[in-house]
């Protein structure tokens, strides 16, 4: 996470032209850059290089949780005020699968949902944007003190940024 | 329930009656304030205590057969009637139109005032005393024999205080008239025996029953009775039943229990008993008494081969019939309505000779002397309405009888009222007769008045007031002594008493004497009140046979015109002659069998119909030589395809809401004319003609037949003397091997271990019931029962027609046979909830609604149910009811109980609003009860038949036993065992509580 | 793998043409939009006076006949359910599938699911007699210390649904947050701040790609199964029960089948008109169609197999009471409404084996108008025809629903469209984003194609 | 997307809160009874009472329960007689408040307003306070001639002082308990009898 918002805002609009700039870029050694792109795209993700989302963890967790819950829910409030529907034991075990199944599924993505809205939160980045990198176009702002933002401009274009621009 | 109501629920049923209680009788009805008030008698009336219900012991007047009642009083009104246990007549027991003397108790449509008609032809309120100032004056001047009082069939104080009261006014003209008047049978009894009375019949005693179209189940004489013996002798125990065979051309609902139905053609049934006589004498199969000698020309004349040709009936049946009937104690009977055509007399006459050739006459059919207060033949209301139209009646008095509409329009009594210039009515109800009246005084119901009835010799039943009048309305017998005094002079010096309670005191007075009882009067009266009256075994007559008994004309049969069907008017086993008509719950009982409600239909073979172009619903025109009417077509194979049938009751004009306008009065097709009998002929000869309307009938029925179901198992007396009673069952059961069932149970086991948490855990009792098919009759009156019982709403013919009635004990008629020359046969089956250990409903349940109870019940908790109805789509039984609308909402139209009638809901059963299922439960009120009570009694454990549950109670035949399963000994769960047992779709592991015994049919071997 | 037209690739759309196009369809809408939204309303109203006077008067004012006690109510509640499933399993199933050709159909599709079980959720409430009480049915702390009966299918259905509905539009919503964020940068005024609002600050950044994508994932993968298990949990409303003609153990899958099916051909329905409203030709083809048209056929060819096994097991069980249920179904008194679900269902969708009529969207819209069609009338048939025959031969009952009940379900369609014509007009309803995701990004070199 | 994050998760801690919120069980069944301590001394009704400030209902006539059940400790069953026979606990008859009346408290202006009742022969309309819902039954003489479980060793009045409150010490009498459902199975739980449905609601 940075506090600092200035930096160098490119544009490309070749996704080859900006998986290279990211790559110049971890290969000078900058990594506080936020790459904007209209669809996820893999080549751009691998230049980027994160790790899987933690994101897994949530669901997985929810889903446990929703499972044990549904049991749970369903055998405490049985034996709670017992009363005997049909001959059938108190608590049914069988019949709950169906409680635990739809428990499951509903914590496991409002978890899931939960774990996107966290680490979106997170990992948020501050810093220059344009409408333009949800239509068509791929932006890459790196966040860079004042004395290297001409070295960084330098080195976007000369990966093929159509436009760049220094924001502070 | 009944958040929303203004006034239907308990509570406020409670704090109304603190009113009344207190003295001051205005009923506010419905219209109570929001803010709820606790209101206190102002003194403690007697033997009231609140919550807590007193018994008063009284007497039936909804027909002649005079039942014992209790009535169950709850803070002041009267909740429920039963019989009364005690009385020799019923035993405790009651058919449905008993069950509804309620509805005529606290009747929306009553009379609540005098009332007096105006210049303009309407009647507006009028005080008493200037009522019976009126009257007085009318009366005053001089004795005449132009003053006449028409009563419906009295039998005790009453009965003499008219007669005593018109000789008063120097007048004899008193006319008793019954519109089911048994006239053929009187007549007969005078023609064969010389007796001017009727019979009474021991079906207990008879192990073989003949019955020549008598509904002795129905409406003939005392069925409530019949039923008890007939149940007793006809039902099967330890291998023995009596055999039932029925005559007649209809299948009625009494002959649903015969074991041998015989259809001779219509009006020769006569010849058909005078042909097994003749079998009788000629093959001396009976000790026949000496003087039969007498008829033996008459007897001779029937040979069975001849008489064949005339009636249909083969002559090696009769011959059979002949052996039977001789083989042990027998009783023949012929039908009072059922086959009163022309020749019913002769019918009659025949039967009475049978009885006697067999020597039944003494023993299964015994005259006990005469009764008091006989009701005059028909012939004598005709020559009153002739006396009226030639201008010599000046004053007519009306009580207890509705001749407008109860006899057939020729006789033109309407008419002839209009020339009598001073007409009264003591009617409780606006009824057809009360409207053409100048003065309506309307007496008070049977429920509130003293009075007696002398059901038949021997006993004396009282009646008394079980609470305070609900209208403004005074006993008849007082209002007459009122006018006495008020005319003053000579009419008033022959009636001294001031209060006809005074009246009837003497007159008990006098029995207390006869009877020969010297204890004070006081002790005698409070012991009568208190048992219900007065009973002494009657002696029984000898009978001869009388000069004129040979004289019969055997030939004298009713034929039917050419070219026409035979018409049987037969009295509904709900509305009885029409005074039922205005009784909801006996409107909406589904007639035994057609199961059709609130409507008139016309039963017509299915043949017939498929001829005539008729289907059922069609609406059908039925033309006689006196009239047309419309009703409804309902194909029933039980019928011989030369007869058509109507039941009587409908049509009515007047008689309050749900009487009128509904259906048609059969009684229009009859000739006015009297039979030579003197009574109405309900046979005549009519075409139908389809009109080419239809409409759906209000019938509860769905299908007819049970599709092989096994709903309602029969298993014939031979199968079971072989040891096969488990029966015709089984149409896909393969035999389960017994490792497999050996696993079953021990899951079983498993499965009843893991209920038992919280209160499942300990001892409890399993509520059961056992039905036995044998005995039940179909006679329906547990379901008015059920309904008194249990706040059931009724909802309309509209609502019928949807299946919507909401009758948590129906009883379902299955036609068996009757097709490619199979014999016909009906079985009933009385359907509620099963209470199944298995319940299907209760796990469907997503808010326990449905439940099971510790004690083995199918709890419904009313106020929790949401109303998914699943637990009803999962019931396989369909006996679960919702509340399509707010029937416990005066708002609504469907509103089932304005105001008072909503006096008679049981103030310890909810009343169910809008929007929920409900259903039978045991009658769980009366278990918690005597659980309260036994509690109270620091008893843990109540014994087998403490608790009565409405159903059985009522039971006229004893079909119905309830108890506890848990306990072996209990009668029960000895029934359970039984190898005529069976669970109604028990295939299906629902595993029933109720436990049906097989019908059983005593067929003839071979 | 597929992509969106072959046939033209020439002119295949560029990203900003997508998102052009694509973001004409939210413009000014025309007369004949508020024509049809203000009729829709209409019925709607007509519906929900229907209703009310049913509370007031009671469920007596729809046609219930006993034993017939669910009628048109659960019978729409089904159709709507099974409307309900083709979404989820374009989006989520097809999505896990890869298969590209959802991209331009999954976000009406998605859309009709939530809405459609908007809807069916109304129903169930509908039906009750009292639907004041109606929260009863979730287990929420209460002062009498009751719970509720797990062990009813109703529950399950409760939780079910529920979930569904949550699910679903939780889906619904991921999907449109990079599609809002695509919308915003075009919006002016009010617009603009509903987007930027509902866009939940979206930029495509590396880090939100990154979570994005594997949360659109795990929720696809738990999607899926739910799909299945919430109309075999609908179908165990019947088939747990002992209904002749319900208790069969074919019902789950022969009604998730036949959920797909109706849903299918509702989509086809929705697509037809929307397709030339919204001029997106471009982007939702004849290709789509047909391969729409493929899983009708499939699930068609399912939905008829169940027919004839339903058959089959009741004449093989030898169980009396299933075999007259049957009987009765087919020849009884209600043989109209079962023949017209099998010609609906089961013989008109045998034409699609044709490739004519695969790729003639005409024929394809009229034939799933006759799908929907048929569909509801197979929950009537299940429904009602089963509950009008079952054991007991003297409580046997004819039903006819009323006047109230008709209006209901006009007004449940009209409650449907309604949400349907407010979101198309105000929400993408082809998916901006993964429309583009398909088209390779434009490179500089060009790649070894 | 801080912010919104921030006020997703906040909505959701939120709903939890009111979820635990709900969560808690009812009151207790069995608040505490009147201080034993004060039993000792002979307990003295107050003489004047201001209406206005008490709890319940105004009564058409300000019956004092204080002086006639806590002063004078009549017997509960003195007026309510059919409380152990019968579901209902019964209401004196106004013939009942006579027979004292006729010549106690004579001066009393609530006594002269019986005894105008009493002349005119009108029943006195009593405001119900303590009103079950129809559905529910309530047999008072099970709970009364109850020996289970704390009731034990219970006089009369304090078994009925279990639901009505400290009735003794009421001048006006006002609704102590809730007489909800929940209320009902707290102590039917805590006394161990029977919970099932049928027991309360048929």
């Amino acid at each position: 996470m940075s506090t600092m918002t200035g930096g160098v805002l490119a544009s490309y609009r070749f996704v080859d032209a900006a998986s290279g700039a990211i790559r110049t870029l971890k290969a000078e050694g900058i990594r506080d850059f936020t790459v904007y792109t209209p669809v996820p795209n893999v080549e751009i993700a691998q230049a980027v290089g994160h790790r899987v989302s933690p994101v897994r963890l949530w669901t997985l967790l929810g889903g446990l949780l929703g499972c044990a819950s549904g049991f749970a829910l369903t055998l405490w409030m049985s034996f709670d005020w017992p009363l005997v529907v049909g001959g059938k034991p108190i608590g049914s075990v069988i019949p709950y699968v169906v409680i635990a199944f739809e428990l499951t599924i509903l914590f496991g993505a409002g978890a899931t949902i939960l774990g996107l809205i966290f680490h979106s939160w997170r990992n948020r980045q501050m810093g220059a944007y344009e409408g333009r990198f949800t239509d068509d176009h791929i932006g890459i702002f790196v966040r860079c003190p004042t004395e290297r933002r001409a070295e960084v401009e330098a080195l976007l274009r000369a990966a093929g940024a159509e436009e760049v621009r220094v924001e502070s | 329930m009944a958040e929303n109501s203004n006034g239907m629920n308990r509570r406020k049923f409670l704090t109304v009656l603190g009113v009344t209680g207190g003295g001051a009788a205005a009923l506010s009805g419905c219209s109570s304030d929001s803010v709820e008030k606790l209101i206190p008698y102002l003194v403690p009336p007697e033997n009231q205590v609140p919550g807590v219900a007193t018994w008063y012991a009284s007497t039936c007047r909804e027909c002649p057969a005079g039942c014992g009642l209790h009535v169950r009083v709850r803070e002041g009104r009267a909740v429920k009637v039963e019989g009364n246990p005690d009385h020799p007549v019923n035993a405790g027991r009651l058919c449905a139109r008993g069950q509804a003397s309620l509805q005529g108790l606290y009747n929306p449509d009553r009379v609540r005032q005098p009332l007096s008609r105006t210049a303009d032809g309407k009647f507006e309120p009028i005080a008493w005393e200037d009522a019976i100032a009126q009257v007085a004056e009318r009366l005053g001047g001089s004795p005449s024999d132009g003053v006449r009082f028409l009563t419906g069939h009295e039998a005790g104080s009453f009965d003499r205080l008219v007669d005593e009261w018109l000789a008063a006014f120097g007048s004899r003209g008193r006319v008793a008239f019954e519109p089911l008047g048994y006239e053929a049978l009187r007549h007969a009894n005078r023609t064969v025996f010389g007796i001017d009375g009727l019979a009474r019949h021991d079906f207990a005693a008879a192990d073989y029953v003949l019955s020549f179209g008598a509904d002795f189940l129905d409406t003939w004489l005392s069925p409530v009775e019949h039923a008890r013996g007939f149940g007793a002798r006809h039902g099967y125990r330890d291998g023995h039943m009596g055999r039932y065979v029925h005559v007649e051309p209809r299948l009625s609902m009494t002959a649903m229990s015969a074991d041998e139905w015989v259809a001779p053609r219509p009006g020769s049934e006569g010849l058909l008993a005078l042909s097994v006589a003749h079998v009788i004498v000629r093959d001396g199969l009976a000790s026949t008494p000496a003087d039969v000698h007498r008829v033996r020309p008459l007897l001779d004349r029937h040979v069975p081969e001849t008489v064949a040709a005339e009636t249909g009936v083969p002559a090696d049946t009769v011959a059979r019939l002949a052996r039977e009937f001789t083989a042990g104690p027998s009783v023949a009977l012929a039908g009072g309505m059922g086959i009163q055509h022309a020749a019913a007399h002769v019918t009659a006459a025949a039967v009475n000779l049978l009885n006697y050739v067999a020597g039944n006459v003494g023993r299964t059919v015994r005259f006990e002397g005469t009764p008091t207060g006989r009701p005059a033949p028909y012939s004598r209301l005709v020559e009153l309405t002739s006396d009226m139209k030639g201008g010599a009646v000046r004053a007519l008095f009306m009580h207890g009888a509705n001749p407008v509409h109860g006899t057939p329009p020729g006789l033109g009594f309407r008419d002839a009222m209009q020339a009598v210039p001073f007409k009264v009515s003591f009617a409780r109800f606006m009824d057809e007769t009360a409207q053409a009246c100048d003065l309506v005084l309307p007496d008070h119901d049977p429920l509130e008045q003293w009075n007696d009835f002398e059901t038949r010799p021997g006993v004396h039943a009282l009646q008394q007031p079980v609470m305070q009048p609900v209208f403004d309305t005074r006993a008849t017998g007082d209002v007459l002594l009122q006018v006495t005094a008020r005319v003053g002079g000579p009419a008033s010096a022959r009636l001294t008493v001031t209060s006809f309670k005074d009246y009837l005191q003497r007159s008990w007075a006098a029995l207390q004497a006869r009877v020969g009882d010297r204890r004070p009067f006081a002790t005698f009266w409070t012991e009568a009140l208190q048992r219900g009256g007065v009973w002494r075994e009657p002696s029984t007559q000898r009978v001869t046979l009388a000069a004129s008994a040979g004289s019969l004309e055997g030939s004298s049969t009713w034929r039917l015109p050419e070219g026409r069907l035979a018409l049987i008017a037969y009295p509904s086993s709900a509305l009885y002659d029409g005074r039922g008509a205005n009784r909801p719950w006996l409107q909406e009982l589904p007639d035994p069998v057609t199961k059709t409600t609130w409507t008139t239909w016309v039963e017509i073979h299915p043949e017939t119909g498929a001829e005539l172009g008729i289907a059922e619903g069609d609406v059908v025109e039925i033309a006689s030589d006196m009239a047309t009417i419309r009703a409804q077509a309902y194909l029933y194979p039980g019928l011989r395809r030369d007869t058509v049938a109507v039941p009587m009751g409908q049509g009515h004009t007047a008689f309050g809401r749900y009487a009128e306008g509904r259906g048609a009065n059969v009684l229009h097709l009859l000739d006015a004319e009297p039979t030579a009998f003197g009574g109405v002929a309900t046979y005549t000869g009519v075409t139908l003609r389809a009109t080419g309307e239809h409409a759906p009938l209000p019938k509860t029925e769905g299908k007819p037949r049970q599709m092989g179901r096994g709903i309602a198992q029969m298993v014939t007396l031979e199968e079971l003397a072989r040891g096969e009673g488990h029966g015709e069952h089984g149409a896909h059961a393969a035999p389960v091997p017994e490792r497999i069932e050996e696993i079953l149970d021990h899951w079983q086991e498993g499965q009843d271990e893991a209920t038992k948490y919280g209160a499942y855990e300990g001892e409890h009792p399993r509520w059961g019931m056992a039905v036995d098919l044998s005995r039940c009759t179909g006679c329906s009156a547990c379901v008015t029962a059920c309904y008194a019982e249990n706040n059931i709403a009724t909802v309309g013919p509209e609502s019928v027609r949807r299946g919507r009635e909401m009758s948590w004990l129906r009883i379902e008629r299955y036609f068996e046979g009757g097709e490619n020359g199979e014999p016909f046969e009906a079985r009933v089956l009385p359907m509620l909830c099963q209470q199944c250990g298995s319940a299907p409903c209760e796990t469907v349940c997503p808010v326990f609604a449905a439940y099971h109870t510790p004690d083995g019940l199918n709890g419904q908790i009313y106020n929790r149910c949401v109303g998914t109805r699943y637990c009803s789509n999962n019931c396989p039984y369909k006996v679960r009811y919702f509340n399509w609308f707010d029937y416990q909402e005066p708002a609504d139209p469907t509103f089932a109980w304005p105001e008072p009638l909503h006096w008679l809901l049981n103030p310890d059963v909810t009343v169910r609003s809008k929007g929920v299922m409900e259903k039978c439960t045991f009658c769980v009120q009366r278990i918690r009860d005597k659980q309260n009570q036994a509690k109270l009694e620091d008893r843990d454990r109540l014994a087998d038949g403490e608790v009565l549950t409405a159903c059985q109670q009522t039971c006229p035949s004893d079909a119905i036993v309830f108890g506890d399963l848990n306990d072996p000994n209990s009668r029960v769960s000895a029934l359970a065992r039984e190898t005529r047992g069976y669970h109604a779709l028990g295939e299906l592991n629902t595993r029933p509580a109720v436990t049906y015994l097989k019908k059983v049919r005593n067929l003839v071997e071979g | 793998m597929a992509t969106i037209a072959r046939e033209d690739q020439i002119t295949r759309p560029t990203y900003q043409e997508i998102t052009r196009d694509i973001t004409a369809t939210l413009g000014r809408p025309s007369r004949g939009y508020y024509v049809l939204l203000g009729f829709v309303l209409v019925v709607l109203a007509i519906g929900a006076a229907a209703l009310l006077y049913q509370i007031r008067f009671g469920l007596g004012v729809a046609g219930y006949t006993p034993p017939v006690m669910w009628g048109v109510y659960i019978t729409t509640f089904v159709f709507w359910v099974g409307i309900a499933h083709s979404g989820t399993l374009i989006s989520a199933i097809l999505y896990l599938f890869r298969s590209a050709w959802r991209t331009s159909v999954y976000r009406t599709a998605e859309a009709m699911t939530v809405f459609a079980v908007m809807t069916a959720g109304l129903f169930p409430v509908i039906h009750v007699g009292r639907l004041w009480y109606a929260y009863w049915l979730f287990p929420y702390p209460n002062q009498r210390q009751l719970w509720v009966n797990f062990k009813s299918p109703l529950l399950w259905d409760v939780f079910a649904v529920s979930t569904y509905f949550t699910v679903s539009t939780l889906f619904l919503i991921v999907g449109l947050v990079p599609d809002l964020a695509a919308v915003r940068e075009k919006a002016t005024g009010w617009r603009r701040k509903l987007y930027e609002i509902t866009s939940l600050g979206w930029r495509g950044t590396d880090q939100q790609w990154r979570h994005y994508t594997r949360a659109y994932l795990y929720l696809a993968a738990l999607a899926a199964p739910l799909v299945l298990s919430v109309h075999s949990v609908v179908s165990w409303d019947f088939a747990m029960s002992i209904v002749p003609g319900w208790h069969a153990t074919i019902f789950a899958p022969y009604f998730v089948a036949g959920a797909i099916y109706s849903g299918v051909a509702m989509v086809v329905t929705l697509l037809v008109p929307l397709r030339k409203v919204f001029r997106v030709q471009r982007y939702i083809t004849v290709e789509h169609f047909e391969n729409l048209a493929k899983l009708l056929l499939l699930t068609g060819l399912i939905v008829g197999y169940a027919y004839a096994v339903e058959y089959f097991m009741a004449w093989y069980s030898g169980s009396p009471y299933e075999r007259a249920a049957f009987w009765n179904r087919a020849f009884g008194d209600y043989w109209w409404a079962t023949w017209t679900m099998i010609l609906c269902n089961g013989v008109l969708p045998l034409i699609l084996f044709f490739r004519k009529v695969r790729q003639s969207i005409p024929a394809l819209f009229v034939l799933s108008l006759f799908v929907n069609l048929g569909m509801w009338f197979e929950r009537f048939v299940i429904i009602v025809v089963s509950l009008s025959f079952e054991y007991e031969p003297y409580a046997m009952g004819h039903y006819t629903p009323s006047w109230v009940e008709w209006a209901i379900l006009a007004g449940s369609f009209a409650w449907f469209f309604m949400w349907f014509l407010l979101f198309a007009k105000n929400f993408p309803t082809v998916s901006i984003t993964e429309v583009k995701e398909i088209i390779p990004m434009p490179r500089k070199q060009r790649a070894h194609s | 997307m801080t912010r919104r994050a921030l006020a997703a998760v906040g909505t959701l801690t939120a709903l939890a809160a009111v979820v635990a919120f709900v969560t808690t069980r009812p009151e207790s069944a069995l608040r505490a009874q009147a201080d034993p301590a004060q039993d000792q001394a002979p307990y003295k009704a107050p003489v004047d009472v201001d209406t206005a400030g008490l709890p319940g209902p105004v009564q058409p006539i300000l019956y004092r329960h204080d002086v006639h059940a806590g002063e004078y400790q009549m017997d509960c069953r003195y007026c309510h007689f059919a409380v152990e026979v019968s579901s209902s606990a019964g209401l004196p008859t106004v013939s009942q408040c006579m027979g004292c009346h006729i010549i106690a408290g004579a001066a009393n202006p609530e006594v002269q307003k019986l005894r105008e009742y009493w002349n005119e022969r009108r029943p006195i309309e009593w405001a119900e306070i303590h009103v079950l819902s129809p559905f529910v039954r309530f047999p008072h003489s099970r709970h009364v001639q109850s020996e289970e479980g704390s009731f034990k060793d219970l006089e009369i009045v304090e078994k009925c002082e279990t639901c009505h409150g400290p009735i003794r010490r009421m001048p006006q009498v006002y609704q102590h308990a809730s007489l909800k459902m929940g209320w009902c199975i707290t102590c039917h739980e805590k006394e161990d009898v029977s919970t099932d449905c049928t027991v309360c609601h048929y």
